[in-house]
């Protein structure tokens, strides 16, 4: 899956570049993100904002993503749209992962 | 329900070898077909999540992942409601499953990485019922459609 | 073209009943489909409009528009390009036709109520075939799917 | 097919109220123009501005209303959307059903 990166005020922003993030996408989206947080990233905004439908296969990649991160990172998702926000509403995930409107106010959460 | 010769239902068949990377053909056609009945693209987004989250469960617990095998979605247009049906040949669900895929919701307080497929489902259909025969097992779900008048 | 394992397909298949009340939900899915892939509403709209003309035809002349035959599309997603076969096992197209169908559009002179139809495909789409085999016809429309880069 | 209608102007206001003008449509929607015809009305404006999607068979039944309706009386289409003007010009009939965007327009025009 191909994954965008850029560094802001000390967050690493992940956007990815494909419309889904479902089953088919999840493995490689999830080792992609393993190995950013492997060479040491501990804030990170993940950016959905051209990504139109997640599924829950998808959700599990982010999960396991937000696992590996351990308690002393930080996770933040911004640009879901009203879809994607609906399924992290309807699986109780809105609570493990602050949505955020736009990145930069998820950068500005994460960085403070 | 009216029933009769009143009562238009109109049907559409859908297959697509047991792969991951076809799933997304059925989600989108699910989603169009949803969301002009429904005339709320929010419906047809909705509708692809439970259609989507239906193959892929066929796909990896049906057939633990293995590719070569049919899953088959039909989809039924009532005057007044949707319903989809997704059909493999594969290992049935356990009964365990089978049995509360239309009762009340899983605990949500555990976090973990699986489970929630069928949760989600639930939650967005009117009506879940799973039922094998003769080697098929088939994932029925319902859901009424408000059109504006 | 590409070719080899680089080179990923995807495929769906649908199936309706030949009648004229069931093509809107093969044209809608193809609309989403088309759209989705190639970033492009417009290009949706077509390739809805070619399959629903292809359907419609099979309807109309092989099976005489008779209800209780089986009408058969595939959508196959290369790379680059989308391909829609439309089959059908009755009537077969007249050669007058059929060998025509890939060829310089008919005269636009005359107005007449029919006679658009396969017109109108070959307009839309890159490339089209007919081809009879065991019974089994096939309307094949191929189009190359510029997505933006 | 249902189909909604009002005079304005002397002319003949006719507005689908399904979203698709088609094969299934087709038959009811030319009967139900032929019958305004019949009752002696000469100047038509079909107002598309609802549906979504004409295809060949419902073009068909246009052009077939546009028959009845003779060379003494006018039609003229309204408020069709981009894809249902294209199949119009892809098919020539923007030739004989001049293409208004709005159905003000089209009435204006047959008014005169
Ligand atoms: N189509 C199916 N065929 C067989 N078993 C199924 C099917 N769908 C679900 N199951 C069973 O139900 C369980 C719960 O499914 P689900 O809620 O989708 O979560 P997950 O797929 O993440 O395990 C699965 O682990 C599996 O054992
Ligand atoms: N799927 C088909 N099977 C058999 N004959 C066909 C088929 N499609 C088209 N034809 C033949 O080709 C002719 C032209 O088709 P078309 O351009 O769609 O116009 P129309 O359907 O209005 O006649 C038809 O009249 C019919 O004889």
């Amino acid at each position: 899956m191909k994954l965008h990166h850029e560094m802001e005020s000390g967050v690493l922003v992940i956007r990815p570049v494909e419309k889904r993030l479902d089953a088919a996408m999840a493995p490689s989206f999830e080792e992609r993100v393993k190995a950013f947080i492997a060479d040491g990233h501990g804030l990170i905004v993940l950016d959905l904002s051209p990504v139109e439908f997640v599924d829950t296969l998808g959700l599990g990649a982010i999960l396991a993503s937000r696992k590996a991160l351990g308690r002393n990172g930080e996770m933040a998702v911004s640009g879901s749209n009203e879809i994607v926000a609906d399924l992290f509403k309807l699986t109780g995930l809105d609570m493990v992962f602050p949505l955020f409107a736009d990145k930069d106010a998820a950068v500005a959460a994460l960085a403070r | 329900m009216k029933a009769g010769p009143l009562m238009k239902t109109q049907h559409l068949t859908m297959k697509i070898e047991s792969s991951f990377g076809n799933v997304f053909l059925v989600g989108l056609a699910v989603n169009r077909i949803a969301g002009y009945l429904a005339e709320n693209a929010v419906v047809g987004g909705k509708m692809e999540m439970a259609v989507v989250e239906a193959v892929n469960n066929a796909i990896k617990h049906a057939y633990r992942g293995e590719p070569g095998h049919e899953v088959e979605i039909l989809i039924s247009v009532q005057d007044d409601s949707l319903t989809l049906a997704v059909s493999d040949r594969g290992r049935a669900m356990e009964d365990a499953y089978a049995s509360r895929v239309n009762r009340i919701p899983m605990d949500l307080d555990e976090i973990e990485e699986g489970g929630r497929g069928l949760l989600l489902i639930r939650k967005i259909m009117d009506s879940v019922e799973y039922c094998s025969e003769e080697g098929r097992n088939s994932l029925l779900m319902k859901k009424a459609l408000k059109r504006q008048p």
